[in-house]
């Protein structure tokens, strides 16, 4: 059966099957895992830091709007900034506020963007919190007011608003909820460790999450080197007494923890190119995600706190932390043993998608799912980046099945129509190709460039297309103006001369007459014809 | 009609606008004739003639034409012309007719010539179209005579073999050996030694002509690994 | 505590592989075959490849300088070495030593620097240069040496040891009474096309002790030694299976209804997959990553092109092989095939 | 038939016009920079070229010969042709104008293509009847066609590398197709017309 | 409309005004060269037979005292065979046979074959071929002086197991690597003795000259 | 000879009327590459190609009455863009129409402003609102930087900046020329 060709009513049928059996999708790598090294200790919550930077934009959308200024006092829990329809900051401390400023926070540019600084008074007083304890009879709707009123946003990476997608989702007949557990970059284990650690919670988000969409059940995917954690989400949910839950193991292939591509190892089925998991009555969430659901639906805990993985070579003892939200890297590097001595690079994610930091002072935000240390001899290069010689390779690896060598030379040709035709806006900036690439191109810098200049010239063109239709309109409307003007004037002027203008008319058809006898040859000259004339030359 | 503007026209033609190294016109007797020098001369000095002659008769005729019938009445001309040059090299060339073939009845399509007559000799006096003829012709011929004796050193080691076909029979003594022994090269008396001697003449030129433009400036050292456009 | 890194864009971890270790597994991958040669043919065929090599680098090192670029880089990722070792396995033994040095010019200045060196060339480097000289020193290029077995039978033929074939590759003179006539022979496709056109019957022709069980004598077991190191950089996937697999099915397929019409005038399929350069063409020159398609569909079609186009030269042609033009032909056709295989994208 | 086909393999693969016979060659490099425009340039020339490959035959054959004036073929060829391309640009200008402006001023240009006047007088060299004719000036066309869609596509791949100054242009576009004429080397003895 | 008709008008007119002045001088060069053309084309076929045999050994119309013989069968080829015969104040001295060999290596060779009346061979060219450049071209008089090896050969001289090529056991020398080219113009010529042998008679029969 | 000039002759004639025929019968009436070209054109309506406003600019070119390098605004890119529309060579900016500078928008200063209202109506794209005496805003979003609403402001309050770019708004860069020496 060539599931491509189904049509999209039979798509969703076939999607109500997800995680019956696993499947496969394109291209992907395995990769060495070294995941171990930090799963060896139990996650601990740091000590307060000195300072916290809480960023006002820790989601996709606009920045938020402060509603705290410095010498404020703010409570643990407090809500200190929002916008619409964005998720909203929370102050993760009691304490003051000292400043609101510009700062490095957390975001891939390495730009700074406004941030409240906050000293903790170590009191950690919570502000008042709104549970819903009887979620089970709650309105969706009103769940999902409380997720936008917690800050909730995807914890997988995307940081998503989660209300939003919720909201979508109850209009577009969701049947599966997929948690997404498989957490498939090397490195990093902080989805892992909370697995291990609070299936419970986990579980109990799973639940809420379905009641908040409508969906009949849930799917939690882990990869399939995670023993443990199956067997601690399988009690879990059979303690919950809830048998909508299934826990899928699906093989350990990076990026298998991609939607898409999870969905495809679920369902044999693809998201459809510019589409949303919704297409298929599927949502996808992140566990991280699911557990925050838990804790702001039954105890009414914004998000302010979450996993991070602290680790890599460049480490001395890697661990995963419950960190809050803007505590700086340095403080959790240095509760992990400090740096070693060949430490070269940080990363905030994994090593596959992961961002640079230039300095470890950037906090821990809402995305913030790992720091990663590496060190010189990780990162080395064997070869610099050499012409592609179009090998191939890159387009066996790639799961959004693109063909990277071509679009990477549109992109840096900028033939921005064949980049889009080739699908540019498909890549998922997996890294795989990059990875793969005998050359050493930048390959993934090369798509992200594109993908920027591709949503900058959209907007542009929009903004053309308003300014042209507003010049017309302005055009169309002087225009009208003008010729009610002209026309205004012209029944004054006809009204005082009435009588001229008569005697005109009546000149006029004389001539006429007496031009027609004048010109003998022209036997057949049609008023249309004469009419036209002007027209014509 | 000054004398600079002539010598303007003198130099646009044969150079800065050369037919064959920069317009790109008139390529096809340009690489099928040129694998010897004679051939070259002499569907050189005939494409010459013909632009002359064209370029006079049209710039006589700017006056009449009207736009629908430009083109073919361009044509019509070069093609009398033309037609002429045939008929008395058949009789007083016979041998290089021979040779030259198809190419000679096709001096007519050369597009330079009515590309000549389009953009230039339509639009001018009679003493600057005939200028504009000659420079162009000549900055063809030259073309023709280079390419030719390219092919023919690389791919004969001689210079102006077959010159009594043009000269008659003291032409023979003219051929000039400057590879002795030299085992012949076939590629470049083949279609693709044609392109490629062509190719590298172009090169050469735009070589010379950048080198000219900036002296001063050092070409950097420092490039990409690949394919950044300049 | 407060450091300052290095930034750089994801991944973070640089690729292991290098343009060099994918050259030098091709290179690898042909060390069985190129035994195999030199055991059936003498040693000639290791001295053009060590000359062919030596002067793909000379004129690389040459061009690299001209055009300001580093040489370093260029000349270390081998690529000239394997543009240079498949030219020396498609000419003559004992071609003279000079073929090599204009093929080499023709292949890596024209048909790959001009066009931007590495990775940008249109057409394949070795068979341009190969062409080049096929065309113009028809006579040199189509010496060929019977398999030393066979000369070592026959009495008016003669043997070619190392040294030989030295004086004779520098020298481009015959040591030997009888000269060229007594050392060269044509090969067993060229035997067979004249043949057929002279009228001959192909069971006849084959049963001349130049051909063996199935393609030429000697040339069989080069093919399938040269099959050998292909199906390893299938197995390291450094080329994929399309090309060589479209090639040789093509190549049998297209054969067979010719031969089972009339048996006579007409190679066995096997033996036209086991004679000329199907196999060396299938599995390393075809499978040239920056001349040929980039996609899965397009290597197929690619694969395909190539094998009609040889037998359709090798059936009705002037040459008795016609690899070498068939792949510069799917060269030149190769970007607009792409330009129609672009392959299905995600949720497309 | 096999003779029909023959013209065909002739005039497309061994005697292409283009790479072999050298003719066509201004339009086959003024018209390959974008693959759009070859497609367009290709249709057209395929049109008036076997157009004016039937009608000069017919001119050559029914008025020339008889009146013994086959001195004249050249000057009425042209004639003829640059009739049809008139034509065909007039048609073209009304029905397709973004073609047209692609086009450019090859189109009327194809009247100095001399691969339809080179048709023409090849008909009369080798006595070619009328569907000969029609299937060489159509073989013609259709070798031309070919070679400059794939011309095109390659340029567009060169237009992007990392091609040497003086190269850059032209010249790497006659090199290549001075490898594509090299190419064609291997049809020869296809068609031993 | 009238300025329409009158347009379409003023162009035919305007271009037939100047189709006539091109044909006019067309007209006029073709009348004054006509002559000379056919002279330089009989010229061209007399310089080819002239290599061959001595202008001052004949004294007839070469051209003109020719024959064509069609015989497939014989000479392996469809095209026919042109018999050019050169005679002395009416008697025989030589003919010269242009005929086709078909098995050449790309096609066809052209070759113009003189023997004399004693079955001599006068000389041997080729005249047109499609073979190999580099391999097959020597037979070209003007690439090597392999053809002039036919030169005073005759039927037998040497004897008929001479006439072949080295490879083949006979007497003329093929070229390194190229046989074929060589072992078709032996054949060819074998075969225009072998007729003129054969056909002495007929071949130099005033009666079946050709009406010019 | 006499047939041969009356044979030509007739064929000119004959070809003559076929094509002043074909001329009337195949006139182009419209030209829908206005269109093509003004969605070309970046609609800043800024007059600086010479003519009023974008479409008018594409209205001349394709009449021939203009070149296709007078758009500054338009830039390198849209040189290039109108060149392969018009399969032209892409040429360098006129120098005489402007420069290519960066985007920028115009804000009106809210102290100064007198509410004259000039400015609104020289704002080709209807970007300033306010009413008569009453204070003047550009709406950022909607102002195209032509600066045509500066010459007329009596008091000078309206001021060029840069269009503000925000961290939503960031892009991520080209990757840097990697660069290996000799
Ligand atoms: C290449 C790639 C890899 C990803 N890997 C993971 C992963 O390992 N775990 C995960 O939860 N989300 C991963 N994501 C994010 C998912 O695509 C998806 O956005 C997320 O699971 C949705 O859940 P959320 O909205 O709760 O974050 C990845 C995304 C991409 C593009
Ligand atoms: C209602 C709605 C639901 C969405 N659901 C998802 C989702 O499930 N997974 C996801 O990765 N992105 C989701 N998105 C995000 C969009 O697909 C898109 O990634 C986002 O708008 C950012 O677009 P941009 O990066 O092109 O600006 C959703 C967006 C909307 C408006
Ligand atoms: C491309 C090519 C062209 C050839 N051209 C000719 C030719 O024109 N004439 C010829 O006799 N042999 C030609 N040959 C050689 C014949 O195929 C054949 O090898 C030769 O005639 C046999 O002679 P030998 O026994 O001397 O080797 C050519 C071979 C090749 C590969
Ligand atoms: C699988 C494979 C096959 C190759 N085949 C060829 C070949 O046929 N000819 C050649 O010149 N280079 C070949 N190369 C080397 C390299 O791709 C070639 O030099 C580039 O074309 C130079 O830009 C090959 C490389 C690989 C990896
Ligand atoms: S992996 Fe790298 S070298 Fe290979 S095709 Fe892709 S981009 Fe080119
Ligand atoms: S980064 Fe984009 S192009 Fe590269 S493998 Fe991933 S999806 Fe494909
Ligand atoms: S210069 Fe200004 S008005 Fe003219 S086209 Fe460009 S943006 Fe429009
Ligand atoms: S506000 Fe000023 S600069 Fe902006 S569009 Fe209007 S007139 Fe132009
Ligand atoms: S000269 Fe042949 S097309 Fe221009």
């Amino acid at each position: 059966m060539n599931r491509a060709l189904l049509s999209a009513a039979e798509k969703v049928e076939l999607a109500r099957e997800a995680g019956k059996r696993t499947h496969h999708f394109h291209g992907g790598l395995r990769l060495r895992h070294n995941k171990k090294i930090s799963c060896q200790d139990p996650v601990i919550q740091p000590p307060l830091p000195a300072s916290l930077t809480v960023p006002l934009l820790q989601h996709i959308g606009d920045v938020a709007e402060p509603f705290v200024s410095a010498g404020d006092a703010v409570l643990k829990g407090q809500a200190i900034g929002q916008c619409q329809p964005c998720a909203t900051i929370h102050s993760p401390v009691s304490g003051t506020v000292e400043a609101i400023e510009n700062r490095p926070m957390g975001h891939p540019s390495g730009q700074a963007g406004p941030c409240v600084i906050i000293r903790p008074d170590g009191r950690e007083q919570w502000t008042g919190l709104t549970s819903i304890e009887n979620w089970q009879d709650a309105n969706p709707e009103t769940l999902i007011n409380q997720l936008q009123n917690c800050g909730l946003v995807g914890l997988g990476g995307a940081v998503f608003p989660t209300h939003t997608k919720a909201r979508d989702g109850r209009n577009r007949n969701i049947h599966t909820l997929i948690l997404n557990g498989s957490e498939c970059e090397p490195y990093i284990s902080c989805d892992e460790m909370l697995m291990r650690e609070q299936p419970e919670k986990i579980v109990l988000g799973a639940r809420i999450l379905r009641r908040t969409l409508g969906a009949e059940r849930v799917i939690i995917a882990i990869e399939d080197q995670m023993g443990a954690v199956q067997k601690a989400l399988t009690r879990a949910a059979d303690l919950a007494d809830c048998k909508s839950i299934s826990v899928v193991k699906v093989t350990t292939i990076y990026p298998e923890g991609g939607e898409r591509q999870l969905i495809q190892v679920l369902t044999g089925l693809e998201v459809p190119a510019g589409g949303r998991p919704s297409d298929l009555g599927l949502v996808c969430q992140n566990v991280a995600t699911a557990a925050a659901v838990a804790d702001a639906v039954v105890e009414g805990k914004p998000l302010i706190e979450r996993y991070v993985t602290v680790t890599g070579n460049g480490i001395a003892h890697p661990r995963n932390f419950k960190a809050l939200l803007g505590t700086p890297f340095s403080h959790l590097v240095a509760l992990s043993g400090g740096y070693t001595d060949d430490v070269a690079r940080l990363v905030v994610g994994g090593p596959m998608m992961g961002y640079p930091l230039a300095s470890d002072d950037e906090p821990v935000v809402k995305a913030s799912n790992c720091l990663l240390a590496l060190t010189a001899k990780d990162i080395e290069a064997p070869q610099p980046e050499m012409p592609c010689i179009r090998c191939g390779e890159c387009a066996r690896v790639c799961p959004a099945t693109l063909l990277p060598q071509e679009l990477h030379l549109q992109v840096r040709n900028g033939l921005w129509e064949q980049a889009q035709e080739y699908g540019l806006s498909a890549c998922i900036e997996c890294g795989c190709c990059d990875f793969v690439c005998p050359s050493h191109i930048p390959l993934v810098d090369w798509f992200r460039y594109g993908k920027g200049q591709q949503r900058e010239r959209a907007l542009e063109k929009t903004a053309t297309e308003q300014a042209r239709m507003r010049f017309e309109n302005r055009e169309a409307r002087l225009l009208k103006s003008k010729q009610e003007r002209a026309a205004k004037m012209a029944a004054r002027k006809q009204l005082l001369q009435g009588k001229a203008a008569q005697q005109d008319r009546i000149k006029a058809s004389i001539a006429r007459a007496e031009n027609k006898t004048a010109k003998p040859g022209n036997d057949n000259p049609g008023t249309g014809e004469q009419g036209k004339l002007p027209d014509d030359t | 009609m000054s004398k600079g503007d002539l010598k303007q026209i003198l130099v646009d033609g044969s150079w800065r606008q050369n037919t064959g190294l920069v317009v790109l016109l008139g390529l096809c007797p340009l690489l099928a004739v040129t694998n010897t020098v004679i051939n070259g001369l002499a569907l050189g000095l005939a494409t010459m003639l013909t632009l002359m002659v064209s370029n006079l008769s049209v710039s006589l005729m700017r006056g009449f034409l009207r736009p629908e019938i430009r083109i073919p009445a361009f044509v019509l001309i070069i093609a009398s012309v033309v037609t002429v040059i045939e008929l008395l090299m058949q009789a007083f060339f016979y041998d290089l007719y021979r040779v030259l073939g198809i190419f000679i009845p096709l001096i007519v399509t050369n597009c330079a010539i009515i590309g000549r007559a389009e953009a230039f000799a339509s639009r001018n006096k009679v003493l600057p179209a005939i200028v504009d003829g000659f420079a162009t012709g000549l900055g063809f011929c030259i073309t023709l005579v280079l390419l030719g004796a390219l092919r023919e050193i690389i791919g004969h080691g001689t210079l102006l073999s077959g010159a009594q076909m043009l000269l008659g029979d003291w032409g023979q003594h003219l051929v000039i050996t400057i590879v002795p022994g030299h085992p012949d090269f076939l590629l470049a008396m083949l279609p693709p030694g044609a392109f490629f001697a062509l190719a590298l003449l172009i090169a050469a030129r735009n070589a010379w002509e950048t080198r000219k433009e900036n002296t001063q400036n050092q070409p950097v050292t420092v490039l990409n690994t690949g394919h950044d456009p300049a | 505590m407060t450091r300052n890194f290095r930034t750089s864009g994801a991944p973070h971890m640089p690729p292991q592989n290098t343009i060099a270790k994918v050259m030098l597994q091709v290179l690898l991958a042909l060390v069985p075959g190129v035994l195999a040669y030199s055991w059936f043919f003498g040693p000639g065929i290791l001295i053009q490849i060590i000359l062919a090599t030596l002067f793909a680098l000379l004129f690389e090192a040459i061009i690299l300088r001209w055009r300001g670029r580093p040489l370093k880089p260029f000349i270390n990722d081998y690529s000239a070495v394997v543009t240079a070792v498949l030219f020396a396995l498609c000419i003559p033994p004992l071609a003279p030593w000079w073929i090599s040095c204009i093929a080499m010019l023709f292949a890596i200045v024209f048909a790959k620097h001009l066009y931007g060196g590495l990775g940008q060339n249109v057409f394949n480097p070795a068979m341009v240069g190969y062409v080049v000289v096929l065309i113009s020193f028809p006579q040199a290029m189509t010496s060929w040496l019977p398999p030393l077995a066979l000369a070592q039978q026959s009495p008016e033929l003669m043997s070619v040891g190392l040294l030989a074939s030295l004086k004779i590759i520098f020298s481009g003179t015959v040591p030997f009474a009888g000269g060229w006539d007594a050392i060269t022979q044509a090969t067993p496709l060229d035997t067979l096309k004249t043949g057929i056109e002279a009228g001959r019957m192909v069971p006849e022709i084959r049963n001349t002790p130049l051909f063996g069980d199935y393609g030429g004598m000697g040339w069989e077991w080069v093919a399938n030694w040269f099959a050998l190191g292909g199906i390893y950089l299938l197995y390291k996937r450094t080329i994929s299976w399309q090309v060589p697999v479209a090639m040789i099915a093509t190549t049998v397929l297209l054969s067979l209804p010719f031969w089972l019409a009339d048996p006579d005038s007409n190679p066995f399929p096997l033996q036209h997959v086991f004679s000329g350069a199907i196999v060396l063409g299938a599995f390393f020159i075809a499978t040239d990553p920056v001349s040929g398609c980039v996609s899965n569909r397009g290597r197929l079609i690619f694969g395909v092109g190539v094998a009609v186009i040889t037998l359709v030269i090798r059936r009705w042609g002037g040459y008795p092989d016609g690899v070498a033009f068939a792949v510069l032909l799917m060269n030149m056709a190769a970007p607009l095939i792409d330009r129609y295989t672009r392959p299905r994208m995600y949720g497309e | 038939m096999g003779e029909h086909l023959l013209i065909l393999v002739s005039t497309v693969l061994a005697n292409n016009f283009v790479l072999v016979r050298f003719l066509g060659l201004c339009p086959f490099m003024g018209v390959s920079n974008k693959l759009e425009g070859a497609i367009g340039m290709a249709i057209a020339t395929a049109f008036v070229l076997t157009l004016s490959s039937v009608s000069s035959y017919l001119l050559h054959q029914y008025l020339l010969l008889p009146l013994k004036l086959e001195y004249l073929s050249t000057l009425s060829f042209i004639l003829v042709i640059a009739v049809t391309v008139q034509l065909t640009e007039m048609f073209m200008r009304k029905s397709s104008p973004v073609l047209y402006r692609v086009l450019g001023i090859f189109l009327p240009l194809i009247t100095s293509n001399c691969a339809v006047l080179g048709v023409a007088l090849l008909n009369v060299q080798e006595q070619h009847n009328l569907l000969q004719s029609a299937l060489y000036g159509f073989g013609a066309a259709a070798g031309f066609g070919i070679v400059l869609i794939m011309f095109a596509a390659m340029r567009e791949r060169l237009a992007i590398a990392d091609v040497p100054m003086p190269f850059k242009g032209a010249p790497i576009g006659l090199i290549t197709a001075g490898m594509m004429a090299l190419a064609f080397m291997g049809f020869k003895g296809l068609a031993n017309l | 409309m009238m300025k329409k008709g009158l347009s379409v008008i003023r162009s035919s007119l305007l271009l037939g005004i100047i189709a006539l002045m091109g044909t006019a001088l067309l007209a006029g060069v073709n009348a004054l060269t006509h002559e000379r053309i056919i002279e330089q084309e009989k010229m061209r076929v007399l310089q080819q037979l002239n290599e061959i045999v001595p202008v001052d050994s004949f004294n007839n119309d070469l051209l003109a005292d020719r024959i064509e013989i069609q015989d497939e069968a014989f000479f392996r080829h469809p095209a026919p065979v042109t018999v050019y015969r050169a005679r002395m104040d009416g008697k025989a001295v030589a003919i010269m046979m242009m005929l086709t060999a078909a098995d050449g290596y790309n096609g066809d060779i052209r070759l113009l074959a003189g023997i004399d009346v004693h079955g001599t061979v006068l000389g041997v060219r080729v005249i047109a071929h499609k073979e190999t450049p580099g391999l097959g071209d020597p037979i070209e008089l003007e690439r090597s002086d392999w053809i002039l090896s036919f030169t005073e050969k005759s039927l037998n001289n040497p004897q008929l197991d001479g006439w072949n090529v080295k490879r083949d056991g006979g007497q003329f020398d093929q070229f390194t690597g190229a046989t074929i080219t060589p072992r078709a113009v032996v054949r060819a010529t074998r075969r225009a003795l072998q007729y003129f042998d054969a056909n002495t008679q007929a071949l130099f029969d005033t009666a079946s000259i050709k009406a010019e | 000879m006499l047939i041969s000039i009356l044979v030509l002759t007739a064929l000119g004639l004959v070809f003559g009327l076929g094509l002043g025929w074909a001329a009337i019968r195949f006139r182009v009436d419209s030209d829908p590459l206005i269109e093509r070209i003004d969605a070309l054109l970046p609609q800043t309506q800024c007059g600086q190609c010479g003519f009023p406003g974008c479409r008018p600019y594409a209205e001349a070119i394709s009449s021939d009455q203009a070149d296709i390098n007078q758009c500054p605004p338009g830039g390198e890119a849209g040189v290039k863009a109108l060149a392969d529309l018009l399969g032209r060579e892409p040429k360098p900016l006129n120098p005489e129409n402007g420069e290519e500078t960066a985007k920028t928008v115009v804000v009106i200063d809210e102290q100064r402003c007198i509410g004259c209202t000039l400015c609104i109506q020289a704002c080709p794209v209807d970007a300033i609102v306010g009413a008569a005496k009453l204070m003047h805003t550009v709406i950022e979003s909607e102002c195209t930087g032509c600066d045509l609403c500066l010459p007329p402001c009596p008091v000078d309050c309206i001021d060029i900046i840069p269009v503000r770019t925000s961290i939503p708004g960031w892009r991520s860069p080209r990757p840097a020329k990697v660069v290996l020496t000799q």
